[in-house]
């Protein structure tokens, strides 16, 4: 099977999804319809209403370790082809990459020590 | 009629789901679970499953004692259950807001589990049917009022201006008054600025502009040599260099001493970067200027300005205790302010002038049903001290207490379980529980090996410490007198608690019997009575005084109204979890808060 | 077959010319750095076009796409943190208040 | 019009589309998670050109990295849900005209340019993967070595930056009544 | 005829998570229970919260179950039962679960509720902390199978099942799995107990159904994951090859189930520190170990 066949395939399952997905809506709305009430459509918390919108400034307290996430997450698109062609190039890849990765890993230190893996 | 869905003929896949919703029913109980154990129902063994919130639910339970404020919260969680829904009512009759109950039942596991078989029946047969009306309470009318975007404090009912800056005021929704449990400070904290973003009115050059002037800004790094720079919590702190205040960590905002305000010419301090926003150079008109609202607002603990919203974890919140009002200012989600109430307080019973002692007591123990026995003991000795009687089985009243000690602890633990995501421990404490409330003294004899073994599976709970001891730090001078341990964490009154549990039952052995708590015989005796007892959640004293075999004046403390003070500093820039968690550490029952 | 080839290079013309609208019409930093990664699409996307359809057996033009996507994971890292800072010291990260930074 | 060049079409459209959507909805997570379609497709035009493992490498680094733009787009920028919305654009004309002219510019080449012969002759998709392997072991090793440093450069430059040093005072400061004197000896000028 | 029966073990394996997930969380085997709780929620009212981002609010549950569905399309049940053999299947995986994090951000931020809101948030500090983790264990997984095909990789555990070969590398990728599929105790962004219900409290009806089964086959993915990777996909020493991968997928998903069960959900900053602070040193170790293992054991 080639190539564009399979991709063809995912992009059929996706759609495939969607149609059962679409299927099933229409099946809950022929069942009965959602009856509007007072109070019925304000998010629920626990017993009270909050009618207060909250889309906020979000304060996420991991910012520095997303910002290391950020960079140390290239590493794996560069080990892909690596490992795929490990075995056959024996010690030089084993060393290449442990340069690679030592680099990293002393970015990683840096950001240890100067408490940027905590929660800020 | 309230609950079920609306269609003109239901066929006879409305009948196949109306049987399947039968089988699978999610509760919401009202006031909360804790009360289902304590009147001694088993919902798990009666085929009910917990929903964790009123979207998840399809019947809500009814349990005595509703007051009008919890009636509300419940017709809120009603309004937001989705249909088909029911209402099942046991012991109680009169639940106003809440329309007509599809099932009454009486309070005891058999009225339970015959309830819940009627209600299957009632799901099978109209799930679905074509007379449908819509819900309406009280607590849902939503009136409109108006506040402005810049100064959230500002609020009138009709639009108009600000008076602090001139911005037109913006609509916003709220609950009518009845709604809310308290008064909604007017003080809006920070939630209502984000509603501010509703506004499209460009930012007029306002009066304000002046002192916008005037507040320079704290720029880290370049601190001139003369300027002082002072904590915005502690004005005492005063240094010479930016950094945070050694208090409380907060970062130390630039003083305008007068000496330096005519000497300040350093380079990066040019007088014209000084002057307000929108006068800079090359600024569009209409320019919606960021610096402007995120001046005021306080510095998180990394030094960013962020926004806070106001969540309410109210009555039914899955964890916390049932009826206990919480709402946390979240700055992301650490707590930044917390205010508690309570949906179920207890009212002094003596507003209609004095009764009589008998009455007196049955009144305090029907106020408090997470801790029936143990108000009752305390009301009985308060009154005989009064009457200068003393009651002749006071060590078999002590192991009454001390059964009701360890079902209050065996709660707590439920509690725990079901907040940490402990599954089996939430239902071994539960069925631990429904056991030691019913049980007499042979019955607990024979359960204390299953109950101290449940105790050291609860202490071996791998990762179970490590979550708990970087939880619910105590501040050192707080008046806490709960079950006292050595670590001043939720790990250490955890273990506390476990101990309490084994004490009380080796004080019930030495018992050899539980006594039944009457009231002794005191005719109509005159004078002051004071008491104490050791509740589960604490000490609680009543002070009673006597006249002609009457009460007429009693003034109770409770250890929860103690330690809801203790609720502010416990959670203060906590994260959500360990904020929640130290809050159940404490174990506060919102039946012992003043209304 | 020269076709797709063209038709891709017109897309990345269009996502191309959208980032630069992007890059300079908004005030927000955050926003700019937006249409920043934009164009670096673009410019993956003129790389494969090219690898694809004219020297398949370069292989260096893959090794190319993998420096490209680098430096759109380094540009994002080092300019939050800059939001960051300049956030933490100004209040806002908006570019037009930023006028005392410039030279 | 093979098949490919519909799906090239199909999938492009909806890039620009998004990248279009990016800078006009007032949403701001709207705008960040429009992006993030957009680089999907980009990936998507990956796949359809045979470029498996560039295509899969970009459908999924876009995913993680424009969820991370998504967050600080929330934490940095007024009123991130769109409610007020708010019109964020200055100097329209200039940028306007700038996008067009480089628009017509590429799209130009694009059209004009002789691109000599189409190969058909493709490696599968095990075969790229290999001798991008082998290319980043042999000839490209200093590229793959430079790569990592400028990614270590990121890491530093990123948490120096970000992070700020934690202020922790010299000595215990002393409890006297009057004001709280702060020694910062040494600190920074 | 085997895309029939893909399909049909593909539904019956979903379906037997789901009796798992019931049975583990309620205590009580009840084989019909998913289907009685699915007729349930499609007699639900579908409430559509008021100022909600509608747009998100739609797209999150389906983008879950698409992610899910697309991550098992590169899954191997026997040597010609699979839905696309791609050459990069293993990373194919990974970039399909990285579309779960975006469809939690969605119906998180979508009904404009506070919880969902902080739940959502929750879980993208939650991938920042197990995306790492999932990576490193599939490189050196395909450094042993000298490819990225899901089938090469349990063809190349004839010998030896990767569990025995690399368990440093099983034990990480099973750690991060848990936190991928926001199984208990990583089930910060679903917490009952601190978010009630947290992006799952504003769906109702149909919506939830999706969610659901979206996260059901996540749940199924991510133990047919660990089973291709580590415990030899389809190889058994007797017996059909596709019955050996039912039972070692329904049993790592119970494993993972119950085992979670007994420990306290996990704090989100404690999650962040061990997975940056333990487990990336772990998971180059492994590398190493596993780099120097490949060139020295002919295996």
């Amino acid at each position: 099977m080639s190539q564009l066949q399979q991709y063809a395939i995912l992009f059929g399952l996706t759609v495939g999804t969607l149609g059962l997905v679409l299927s099933l809506y229409a099946l809950a709305r022929a069942i009965g319809k959602t009856r509007k009430e007072p109070g019925k459509d304000v998010p629920a918390t626990a017993g009270q209403l909050s009618r207060d919108p909250v889309w906020v400034r979000y304060h996420a307290r991991y910012t520095t370790f997303a910002l290391l996430f950020l960079a140390f997450d290239m590493e794996m698109a560069f080990m892909y082809p690596w490992a795929v062609v490990y075995k056959e190039e024996g010690l030089v890849a084993l060393l290449d990459m442990g340069v690679f990765l030592a680099i990293l890993f002393l970015g990683l230190l840096y950001g240890w020590s100067q408490s940027a893996l905590k929660r800020q | 009629m309230f609950g079920s869905r609306e269609f003109s003929k239901p066929n006879l896949l409305h009948g196949l789901i109306g049987r399947a919703t039968g089988n699978d029913l999610r509760v919401l109980v009202v006031p909360g679970p804790e009360l289902a154990l304590a009147g001694g129902l088993d919902l798990m063994d009666a085929g009910l499953r917990m929903a964790s919130g009123p979207r998840d639910a399809n019947v809500l339970l009814l349990l005595p004692p509703l007051g009008d404020k919890m009636l509300n919260a419940a017709s809120v969680a009603f309004a937001q259950m989705p249909r088909p829904r029911a209402i099942v009512a046991l012991g109680v009759k009169n639940i106003s807001p809440l329309p007509e109950a599809d099932i009454y039942g009486e309070l005891s596991q058999a009225g339970l589990i015959e309830s819940v078989n009627s209600l299957r029946l009632h799901f099978a047969q109209n799930s679905f049917s074509n007379s449908v009306q819509s819900f309406d309470a009280p607590a849902l009318q939503s009136r409109i009022e108006y506040t402005c975007p810049m100064h959230p404090e500002v609020v009138s009912n009709q639009p108009g201006s600000c008076p602090k800056c001139g911005m037109d005021l913006v609509p916003r929704e709220t609950g009518t008054d009845t709604g809310q449990p308290e008064e909604k400070s007017v003080q809006k904290t920070q939630s209502s600025s984000n509603a501010a973003h509703a506004h499209s009115s460009h930012v007029k050059t306002a009066p304000a502009e002046v002192d916008h002037g005037e507040h320079k800004k704290a720029d880290g790094e370049s601190g001139d040599a003369t300027a002082k720079y002072t904590c915005p919590m502690h004005p005492e702190v005063v240094s010479d260099e930016p950094g945070s205040c050694p208090k409380c960590g907060m970062f130390l905002e630039p003083v305008k001493a007068e000496s330096d305000h005519g000497s300040h010419s350093h380079g990066s301090h040019s007088h014209e970067s000084e002057s307000s926003v929108s006068k800079l150079i090359g600024l569009e008109p209409g320019f919606m200027s960021m610096i402007e609202m995120t001046e005021g607002t306080p510095r998180s603990s990394d030094g960013l300005q962020m926004e806070w919203i106001t969540v309410p974890f109210g009555p039914f919140f899955p964890g916390l205790p049932a009826g206990f009002g919480l709402e946390l200012t979240l700055d992301g989600d650490n707590v930044a302010k917390a205010t508690t109430s309570s949906f179920c307080g207890f009212s002094d019973s003596l507003e209609n002038g004095p009764i009589n002692a008998g009455d007196y007591v049955e009144n305090l123990q029907g106020q408090m049903p997470l801790a029936p026995l143990t108000y009752r003991l305390l009301a009985c000795r308060a009154i005989e001290a009064a009457a200068e009687k003393t009651s002749e089985n006071d060590n078999l009243r002590d192991a009454t207490l001390a059964q009701e000690r360890i079902a209050s602890q065996l709660r707590w633990l439920t509690n725990l379980g079901r907040q940490l995501g402990l599954k089996g421990i939430e239902r071994k404490a539960a069925k631990l529980q429904l056991l030691i409330i019913g049980a007499d003294y042979e019955q607990i004899i024979k359960l204390t090996p299953e109950l101290s073994q449940f105790i050291k599976k609860v202490k071996a709970t791998p990762f179970l410490r490590r979550r708990l001891d970087a939880v619910g730090e105590l501040p050192p001078q707080s008046n806490w007198d709960g079950p006292q341990s050595i670590e001043n964490n939720a790990a250490g009154r955890l273990v506390a608690r476990l101990d309490d549990i084994s004490q009380s039952l080796a004080l019930i052995k030495k018992a050899g019997a539980i006594g039944e708590i009457k009231l002794a015989e005191i005719g109509n005796a005159a004078g002051h009575g004071h008491a104490s007892v050791d509740t589960a959640r604490g000490k609680a004293n009543l002070h009673v005084e006597l006249k002609g075999g009457q009460v007429i004046s009693a003034k109770l403390d409770t250890p929860s109204m103690r330690h809801t003070e203790l609720v502010a500093p416990l959670t203060d820039q906590q994260e959500l979890g360990d904020a929640l968690v130290a809050i159940a550490s404490i174990d506060i029952s919102p039946w012992e808060m003043r209304v | 077959m020269t076709l797709e080839l063209v038709v891709t290079l017109i897309i990345a013309a269009a996502m191309f010319g959208t980032g630069i609208y992007g890059a300079l019409s908004q005030t927000n930093l955050v926003m700019i750095m937006m249409g920043i990664e934009l164009i670096l699409a673009a410019a993956l996307l003129n790389l494969v076009a090219f690898w694809r359809y004219l020297h398949p057996d370069a292989i260096e033009a893959q090794m190319f796409v993998l420096i490209v996507m680098t430096v759109m994971a380094v540009e994002m890292a080092v300019g939050f943190a800059v939001a960051i800072t300049r956030f933490r010291s100004r209040g806002s990260v908006e570019m037009e208040e930023a006028q005392e930074l410039k030279g | 019009m093979s098949v490919q060049v519909i799906f090239l079409l199909a999938f492009g459209l909806a890039a620009v589309w998004f990248g279009i959507v990016v800078f006009r909805t007032h949403s701001m997570v709207r705008s960040a998670l429009a992006l993030l379609f957009s680089q999907t497709a980009v990936g998507a035009m990956f796949l359809v050109m045979q470029a498996e493992f560039l295509g899969v490498l970009q459908i999924m680094m876009m995913a993680t990295e424009m969820s991370i733009m998504a967050i600080f787009m929330v934490m940095f920028m007024m009123d991130p849900g769109g409610l007020g919305e708010m019109d964020m654009k200055h100097q329209r004309k200039l940028s306007l005209w700038a996008g067009i002219i480089a628009f017509g510019g590429a799209s130009g080449l694009a059209l004009f340019g002789d691109w000599g012969p189409i190969a058909t002759q493709i490696p599968d998709a095990g075969e790229q993967v290999r001798l991008l392997g082998i290319e980043l072991l042999g000839r490209s090793m200093l590229i793959f070595e430079s790569a990592g440093l400028t990614i270590l450069t990121a890491m530093i430059a990123a948490t120096s930056i970000a992070v700020q040093p934690p202020h922790r005072p010299k000595e215990t400061p002393d409890k006297s009544k009057e004001p709280y004197q702060v020694h910062n000896h040494g600190g920074a000028a | 005829m085997s895309s029939f029966v893909l399909i049909a073990s593909l539904i019956f394996a979903t379906y037997g998570v789901a009796v798992i997930e019931e049975w583990v969380s309620t205590n009580r085997l009840r084989l019909a229970g998913p289907l009685i709780s699915t007729l349930r929620l499609l007699g639900q009212e579908n409430i559509l919260p008021r100022k909600s981002d509608r747009l998100f609010f739609e797209v999150g549950p389906v983008l879950l179950l698409i992610a899910a569905l697309l991550s098992l399309a590169v899954i191997p049940l026997a040597p010609g039962l699979i839905v696309t053999d791609l050459a990069t299947g293993a990373l194919f995986f990974n970039a399909a679960l990285a579309y779960v994090l975006v469809a939690m951000i969605m119906a998180g931020w979508g009904p404009d509720g506070a919880y969902g809101m902080i739940g959502g948030w929750r879980f993208l500090g939650q991938l920042i902390a197990y995306a790492m983790l999932v990576v490193m264990p599939i490189t050196t997984v395909a450094m042993r199978a000298e490819s990225l095909s899901t089938i090469d990789i349990v063809n190349s555990q004839e010998m030896l099942w990767n569990i025995a070969y690399q368990p440093l590398g099983f034990l990480l990728f099973l750690f991060a799995g848990m936190a991928m599929a926001f199984v208990p105790p990583f089930d910060l962004p679903v917490a009952s107990g601190e978010l009630a219900g947290g992006v799952e409290a504003e769906y109702t009806g149909v919506r939830l159904i999706i969610f659901r089964l979206g996260r059901m086959v996540l749940i199924l993915s991510v133990s047919s994951a660990i089973v291709v990777f580590y415990l030899g996909g389809w190889l058994g020493p007797f017996g059909p090859d596709w019955s050996w991968s039912m039972i070692k997928i329904l049993g790592v998903a119970a494993l993972m189930l119950s085992g979670g069960r007994m420990l306290p959900r996990i704090r989100e900053a404690t999650l962040l520190a061990w997975s940056w602070k333990l487990g990336i040193p772990l998971a180059l170790a492994n590398i190493f170990l596993v780099g120097v293992l490949v060139l020295v054991v002919p295996l």
